[in-house]
């Protein structure tokens, strides 16, 4: 009984590492169109952001400052990887947005690019962020441990998911960025600043890689090649979710951990992917728009 | 209002419009007749700023917009109503003409729509939670009319408007149409195919020909022999 | 005379909204029938279901007296001699009109026999004449994508012609053309209809009354009244809702 | 038209525009020709080391004829072409390692305590069945995926992400089955093949040459499918293929057929590369090699069978050429080329002589034009 | 391998290699880019510091080494392609190259095929034995074999195996299970994650479940990170139950962080802390030429020695050609930080000590235990009588 409890709580948490990765690239894979090989990157670069921070406390903050680091890494992750994101989308993906298969190609070059880059400045071992104190150790209920570090994910993937919604669906600015990725001309031919938009809300999405980034920090490896790791995992969830779907994209998540963690239970983690991920095929043969997909009257 | 002067304009490679003079007075509604592929749709499109004017002049209220993109031409007052009706097949037909009042200065925007749009279009108000791409044809075309005056523009350019609309909305289009550009003093340039319905509410007629304007004059002298020269195939 | 199409109470549910309440109607083999109604009322749904494109929560659609359309494939109607022109032009753009006909063509339409096809001196004869008489004889090796939106009207009715269909169904075939074109356009319908029924939706008066030997008038996802357009014109609740004053 | 030559080629311009001409009207032939006379003396002007990168180059341009297929012409963009190239390897491979295991099971069987040959490695010591299943397993397990996806109507990005976790589930599940496989270290240390060995200069160039060929028939086979209404009801199923429908096709099937020939191109590429290379690891079939095949035929200029082929081996040569100028760097270069290029080339090198080719030729016509309208006023 | 010989081997010409005037270039084939650069630049690094040392000390026979490097950029065919590249185009004496055991698999046909020369640096399988391949890491008696007998003595008899899923760990954990099985240990779960595998959460529930006494990790690269921060996580600390590892040196504590592995065991031949002047130099070298931050460990180490034991043997045969390097490396001795190396002539490994250490609050090791002498090289464990059935097969 208490294995299948910790198991789900296990499969939430992936969920919620696996939501926070895939919700940056809802917004500029299932808005906009753009397929972000750099994700990755981005998700990169909020984890040395908050190796950084750590190091700048390290050094230049008292010892007693040094446990709310990871707080300020946060926000700070966001607006580094959006930045980023930013400059990405003057630059390359301006370009792209009628050619979305191309954006993949592109941006695939970005992501070779960033990768030295950052090889070049970080070098090119792993390095270690060590999570504050107050992360450390677990809720011990009835036998079980739940890592606050996991609770903390969780809690996370929570507020970022209903920040995003009351962006999407509360804001005009939210609508804006819905009509000027589904018709660009139109919309601008309706007074919408398509420029501005675009860069917004790519800027947006990459910046919640950046969060991304942040917490991944806590439980894995900091290297150069960090994100190339949950990039297809990310594209797999938005389109199981049904792409531009953010329910979807957040049912995707949670199914995909929970399905992982308990067929890994049961088979080997090589043999849990091979599952995962064949039935994901298998589904979307079933569902070819996903979980929740959209009917579009339009012939093509 | 609008003045457009020796205006030259297509796509990529293949110039399509040559010399084309055309002038919008205020209060009034233009009706632009050609058959088809003479170029008509290129024309509303260079105005709306959508596809680049190599050459020429488009003057709206006194300042030169041939450069301008259409999000500041739409700012400065003009709408427009596509061929293709380009509607946002995923938004709600609330957000669809929410969207309308985009062009509007922030103050103005409202969060509900004016009770006068669904006088007109009573449709879209039963249906205003429904996402716009499960409309069909004619109620498509409503709800891209509506969204364009509803922010109230100087210039509405509206290209087929009446395509697919049932005959009695098409008789009610009409009746708005005048009654707005005289209220609000609105400048509408109406193309169409239809002379029938250029004739029962357009003031002036301009007719294009292969990329260039051939003809143009009040609508109540015209010369019915002229028209058939310029619009049989 | 036997109908060569008849629907029985053709029902359509999308997700709650009932776009089509029961339609009864019948296609008689050889007549020009006309479909109107109010935006809305189910024409283009009903054309929908017809093809194979939307598929009828309940009701019956029977083919040249047998055949049941309802759960067959799109490809497999039209091979039953059904074809149809949708309300926006769809044509393949990176193609020549030419070759737009060509693919369009009536000819065995299956793997083996595309990869080997060779294009006979009697198919090119009739795509050229067909191209004349669409138009688009001019323009016949440009590609599709630079013709005007009434260019690319025409070529998608003469991609229906080709096929030499037995029922063709028309969404608005005349929309965006000109006074003459219209004529015309009428004029090559009614030339097909020496071979073939056709169904078509319009909103353009003059045009039905032109053209129409028999107009149906649906509402509100149900036939209102069927009949002659000269007694239709009289329908007083066809009046309210659908005709105004040009009536 | 050739009447009105002198009036329109003025002075010294006359030459080079009626050299223009005749390239224009000859200019396939002669691009063709002059790309397989290289390769055909290419062994005369470049080391043993080199040719063997330039076959291994050739592979991979096999494999872009076929992605510009079903990505240029029809629309289809895999993301899993890996899958069939490694099946065709993998095919080819297993044979060459039973010829070269002494014992009789492999070394890396042995390693896992693998005693006895299993079945599905027993069947491949007949080399005529190996180089059969090179080229028809890919081409029956594309159709099958295919079949599938296609006949349940996804297309776009969604077949393109199914087509990665075709690669994920592939790759996983052949680093996981190291028994039978040998894992992430994959197939090599092979010898001999008919008996030959494989080191063996005679052999070296035999394959060479053997690669050129096919090559030249896979690209024939390629242009012949295009030019004809087959290749046009392609081009339509990337319009649109649901107007197809509707038209009395089944589009899915034409694109299963499209995709499974493309597969079977890259199954007999993945032959080809192992025979030459002397390895096959289940990380070529990975989702890298993957999209950097889409990107060989995006470079090259996907809607033409040459410019393909020549993406695939200009990409590969810059690789080489960029990772040994540059070992540290060299990723960044490579990066910022697949940018440049897709970003300002968006239809391939290609693009750009056919941008020149259709200003030049626009130029002639609209001269003729003019000629014609003068010669009426005159 | 030595079983397969190739069946015609194309001597290459100048099998010297290139000796230009007085510089003699040899290839340094690592990852630099992908996946495995986390690891293999430091072997670069320390590489190309030995180059340096030799050179600046006069060179190899008088002659100055030219280092060429080579990318092979995580991916095994680069690797058989760069070292292709390396001996036909640069004409190198020899090769410093690779990391995992595929790489060196992926390289191996090429070398033997070209009469080549590599000096490979890392721990590995065993059951191999190229004429072309020299190793300059442990072989599995010189690390895991020891290590077993250690946790068997020291810590308890109920083992959970847990590893990265490829060659090394796999061939790793079926010689474990033999000696357990020889030696009265048991194996309570033996589980494999795919390279680069991140989430532990289920495999630390088996764990739980299975309570082992100790935990051997062949796990390598980035997944290591993740296992041991994801344990800690669980409560699960190195009292409870210790975690001995054989891929996790000095530098990959710094990339997961030293207070989350305080406590648990690695096996090598040599830590930064190995207590000779030699290594005091070497750590001291390599910090002034890398940076005060960066740490030494047994690859680097193992890489670095290779170098100088090349040049050695060079000098002793008084030539660059590769088959009297190799007859003269026999018995070759070399100084190294982790003392006194010899090369084995019959089986091209060395001679090493073998160290189990303990993690730090530092990052580094304390050495907990040590075989005193060193042992010799024995990849195929045929000294070893429970490896019966495994040696035979291999050979
Ligand atoms: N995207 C395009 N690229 C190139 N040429 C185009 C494009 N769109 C239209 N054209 C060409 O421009 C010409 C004018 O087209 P336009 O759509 O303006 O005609 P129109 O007068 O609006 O016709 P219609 O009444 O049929 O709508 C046509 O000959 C058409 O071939
Ligand atoms: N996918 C859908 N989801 C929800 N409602 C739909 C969908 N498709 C159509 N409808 C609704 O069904 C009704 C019938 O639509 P249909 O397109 O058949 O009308 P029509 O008679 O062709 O109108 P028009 O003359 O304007 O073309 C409309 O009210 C439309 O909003
Ligand atoms: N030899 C190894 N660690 O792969
Ligand atoms: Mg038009
Ligand atoms: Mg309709």
């Amino acid at each position: 009984m208490s294995i299948i409890v910790t198991q789900l709580f296990n499969g939430v948490s992936l969920g919620s590492i696996l939501l926070l990765i895939a919700l940056g690239l809802a917004i500029t894979f299932g808005l906009m169109n753009i397929i972000n090989m750099a994700h990755g990157e981005l998700i990169m670069m909020g984890a040395y952001t908050t190796y950084v921070l750590q190091q700048v406390f390290i050094q230049y903050l008292p010892k007693a400052a040094f446990g709310y680091y990871f707080i300020l890494a946060i926000p700070l992750s966001f607006l580094v990887a959006a930045l980023l994101g930013l400059l990405m989308e003057k630059t390359v993906v301006r370009f792209l947005y009628e050619r979305p298969l191309d954006s993949l190609l592109a941006t695939w070059g970005v992501s070779l690019i960033l990768q030295q880059v950052a090889r070049s400045i970080f070098g090119a071992p792993n390095v270690a962020v060590v999570a504050p104190e107050w992360l450390n150790g677990g809720l011990t209920l009835t036998g079980m441990t739940f890592p606050y570090k996991r609770l903390f994910i969780v809690a996370l993937v929570l507020l970022c998911i209903f920040l995003l919604f009351l962006y999407l669906y509360k804001t005009p600015s939210g609508r804006r960025m819905k009509a000027v990725t589904l018709n660009r001309d139109m919309a601008s031919c309706l007074g919408v600043s398509t420029r501005r938009v675009d860069s917004t809300a790519f800027a947006i999405g990459s910046g919640f890689a950046g969060i991304a980034g942040c917490s991944l920090t806590l439980i894995g490896s900091i290297g150069p090649t960090l994100g190339s790791s949950y990039i297809v995992d990310a594209f797999m969830i938005v389109i199981l979710g049904g792409i531009g779907k953010l329910k979807g994209t957040i049912f995707a998540a949670l199914m995909l951990g929970v399905l992982s963690t308990f067929v890994e239970l049961s088979t080997s983690a090589t043999f849990a992917k091979v599952i995962v991920f064949a039935l994901i095929i298998i589904f979307l043969q079933w569902k070819p728009t996903g979980l929740v997909g959209a009917k579009v009257r339009a012939l093509d | 209002m609008l003045l457009v002067s020796n205006l030259q304009a297509g796509y990529d490679e293949t110039m399509i419009l040559q010399n084309v003079h055309l002038e919008l007075p205020k209060g009034k509604i233009v009706g632009l007749l050609g058959r088809n592929g003479v170029g008509k749709t290129t024309l509303v499109k260079a105005l709306m700023g959508l596809i680049p004017v190599t050459n020429g002049s488009i003057r709206f209220e006194e300042n030169e917009w041939k450069k301008e993109r259409p999000e500041a031409r739409a700012r400065a007052g003009m709408a427009y109503v596509p061929q293709g009706r380009e509607i946002f097949s995923d938004l709600s037909i609330k957000e669809n003409l929410l969207l309308g009042m985009e062009a509007l200065p922030k103050s103005q925007r409202s969060t509900s729509i004016p009770q006068e749009i669904f006088q007109w279009f009573p449709v879209l108000e039963e249906m205003i939670d429904r996402k716009g791409g499960d409309l069909s044809g004619g109620q498509q075309q409503q709800l891209a009319i509506a969204r364009a005056i509803i922010s109230n523009p100087k210039v509405l350019l509206l290209d087929e408007p009446m395509e697919g609309i049932q005959p009695n909305i098409v008789q009610l289009i009409q009746d708005v149409l005048v009654k707005i550009s005289s209220e609000k003093e609105m400048s509408i340039l109406l193309v169409e195919h239809n002379l029938d319905a250029v004739l029962a509410c357009a003031d002036q007629f301009y007719i294009l020909d292969k990329g260039q304007m051939v003809m143009n004059g009040n609508c109540n002298e015209i010369n019915e022999d002229d028209l058939q020269r310029h619009l049989a195939v | 005379m036997q109908p060569i199409l008849s629907c029985r109470n053709v029902m359509v549910d999308f997700s709650g909204f009932k776009a089509l309440q029961g339609v009864d109607l019948q296609v008689e083999s050889g007549e020009i029938l006309f479909l109107i109604g109010p935006n809305g009322a189910g024409k283009t749904t009903l054309l929908d279901v017809i093809c194979g494109k939307t598929r009828s929560t309940d009701g019956e659609v029977i083919f040249d007296g047998n055949i049941s359309l309802t759960k067959l494939p799109e490809q497999k109607i039209v091979h039953e001699g059904i074809v149809r022109k949708f309300q926006a032009p769809s044509i393949f753009l990176q193609l020549t009109p030419f070759e737009n006909l060509e693919i369009a063509m009536k000819q065995k339409k299956n793997l083996f026999s595309i990869l080997f096809a060779k294009m006979s001196a009697s198919q090119k004869v009739k795509i050229d004449e067909l191209l004349k008489k669409i138009g688009l004889y001019e323009v016949r090796g440009e590609l599709a994508q630079s013709l005007s939106h009434g260019q690319k009207q025409w070529l998608e009715i003469g991609m229906q012609l080709i096929q030499e269909p037995k029922l063709l169904l028309l969404d608005e075939p005349i929309a965006g053309m000109s006074g003459e074109e219209r004529t015309k356009t009428g004029n090559l319908i009614e030339d097909i209809a020496k071979t073939c029924s056709v169904l078509i939706v319009e909103h353009d008066m003059d045009f039905v009354r032109k053209f129409s030997t028999k107009v149906v008038v649906m509402h509100e996802g149900k036939v209102l009244c069927e009949g002659a357009m000269q007694d239709i014109q009289e329908n007083e609740e066809v009046k309210n809702v659908y005709l105004g004053r040009s009536g | 038209m050739e009447t009105n030559w002198p009036r329109r080629c003025k002075g010294e311009s006359f030459r080079l525009t009626e050299v223009l001409l005749l390239l224009k009207k000859y200019s396939r032939g002669t691009i063709y020709g002059v790309f397989f006379l290289f390769l055909l003396i290419a062994p005369l002007m470049l080391s043993d080391f080199r040719i063997g990168l330039l076959a291994k180059f050739l592979c991979f341009a096999i494999i872009a004829v076929g992605i510009s297929l079903i990505w240029g012409f029809t629309g289809i963009m895999s993301l899993g072409h890996g899958v069939f190239f490694g099946l065709g390897a993998y095919c080819m491979a297993m044979y060459l390692k039973l010829e070269a295991s002494t014992s009789g099971v492999p070394d890396f069987m042995e390693w896992n305590g693998i005693t006895e040959l299993p079945f599905i490695w027993s069947i491949f010591k007949n080399p005529i069945f190996a180089i059969c299943s090179a080229i028809l397993l890919p081409f029956l397990i594309a159709w099958i995926i295919g079949y599938v996806t296609f006949k349940n109507r996804i297309k776009g990005v969604f077949f393109s992400l199914i087509s990665q976790a075709v690669v994920v589930v592939t790759v996983t599940l052949f680093i996981g089955s190291q028994q039978i496989t040998g894992g992430t270290s994959g197939l090599t240390n092979f010898f001999t093949v008919f008996h030959v060995p494989l080191a063996d200069p005679g052999t070296k160039s035999f394959l060479y040459f053997l690669t050129v060929s096919l090559l030249a028939i896979v690209m024939g086979i390629s242009l012949i499918l295009t030019k004809t209404r087959f290749g046009r009801l392609l081009i339509a199923i990337r319009d649109g293929e649901n107007r197809l429908r509707f038209l009395g096709y089944n589009p899915a099937i034409f694109k299963v057929f499209i995709y499974a020939l493309s597969a079977a191109f890259a199954g007999i590429a993945g032959a080809l590369f192992v025979l030459q290379v002397g390895i096959i690891t289940p990380e070529m079939m990975g989702i890298i090699p993957s999209i950097e095949m889409v990107l060989w035929v995006a470079i090259g200029g996907r809607h033409s069978i040459l410019g393909a082929a020549i993406g695939a081996i200009l990409t590969n040569s810059a690789k080489s050429f960029l990772s040994e100028t540059y070992p540290e760097f060299w990723t960044i270069f490579l990066g910022g080329l697949f940018l440049l290029v897709v970003l300002y080339l968006p239809n391939g090198l290609v693009g750009i002589v056919e941008k020149f080719k259709v200003r030049f030729f626009k130029k002639e016509k609209k001269e003729a034009e003019k000629d014609a309208a003068d010669s009426l006023v005159s | 391998s030595q079983t397969n010989k190739p069946a015609q081997r194309t001597t290459s010409d100048s099998s010297s290699g290139t000796v230009e005037g007085d510089t003699v270039s040899v290839g340094i084939l690592h990852s630099l880019s992908g996946t495995m650069a986390i690891s293999e630049v430091s072997l670069r690094d320390a590489e190309m510091m030995a180059i340096d040392e030799i050179n600046a000390a006069g060179g190899v026979l008088g002659k100055q080494i030219k280092p060429i490097i080579e990318d092979g950029a995580s991916d095994w065919p680069t690797f058989a392609e760069k070292a292709r590249k390396l001996l036909q185009q640069d004409k190198v004496a020899t090769i410093f190259g690779g990391w995992t055991s595929a790489s060196r698999k992926a390289m191996l046909p090429v070398v033997e095929q070209n009469n080549g020369l590599l000096w490979y640096p890392v721990q590995y399988e065993g059951m191999e034995q190229s004429p072309n391949i020299f190793y300059t890491g442990a072989t599995t008696n010189q690390q895991i074999v020891p290590a077993v007998d250690w946790m068997l003595e020291n810590v308890g008899k109920n083992i959970f195996l847990i590893g990265s899923d490829y060659v090394f760990p796999r061939t790793a954990n079926k010689i474990v299970n033999a000696q357990l099985e020889a030696k009265g240990g048991k194996v309570v779960a033996e589980e494999y994650t795919p390279l680069g595998h991140t989430d532990y959460n289920t495999i630390i529930n088996k764990i739980k479940s299975a309570k082992p006494d100790v935990i051997f990790n062949t796990l390598n690269g980035d997944s290591n990170v993740a296992f041991f921060k994801q344990l800690q996580d669980a409560g699960i600390t190195a009292k409870d139950i210790p975690v001995v590892s054989v891929s996790v040196a000095e530098e990959e504590i710094r990339g997961i962080g030293a207070n989350v592995l305080v406590g648990h065991y690695a096996a090598w031949n040599y830590y930064q802390t190995t207590d000779t002047p030699e290594n005091k130099t070497f750590v001291e070298n390599y910090k002034s030429k890398y940076g005060k931050d960066r740490v030494t460990g047994d690859p680097i180490e193992a890489a670095y020695i290779a170098v100088y034991l090349w040049a050695e043997a060079v000098e002793k045969a008084g030539s660059f050609d590769v088959e009297k390097v190799k007859e003269a490396a026999d018995g070759v001795e070399f100084k190294a930080p982790e003392g006194v190396v010899k090369i084995d002539g019959e089986t091209q490994h060395i001679y090493k000590t073998v160290r189990i250490g303990e993690v730090q609050a530092d990052g580094q090791f304390k050495e907990v235990w040590n075989s005193g002498e060193q042992v010799k090289p024995d990849p195929y464990l045929k000294t070893y009588d429970w490896a019966e059935g495994l040696s035979q097969q291999a050979n």
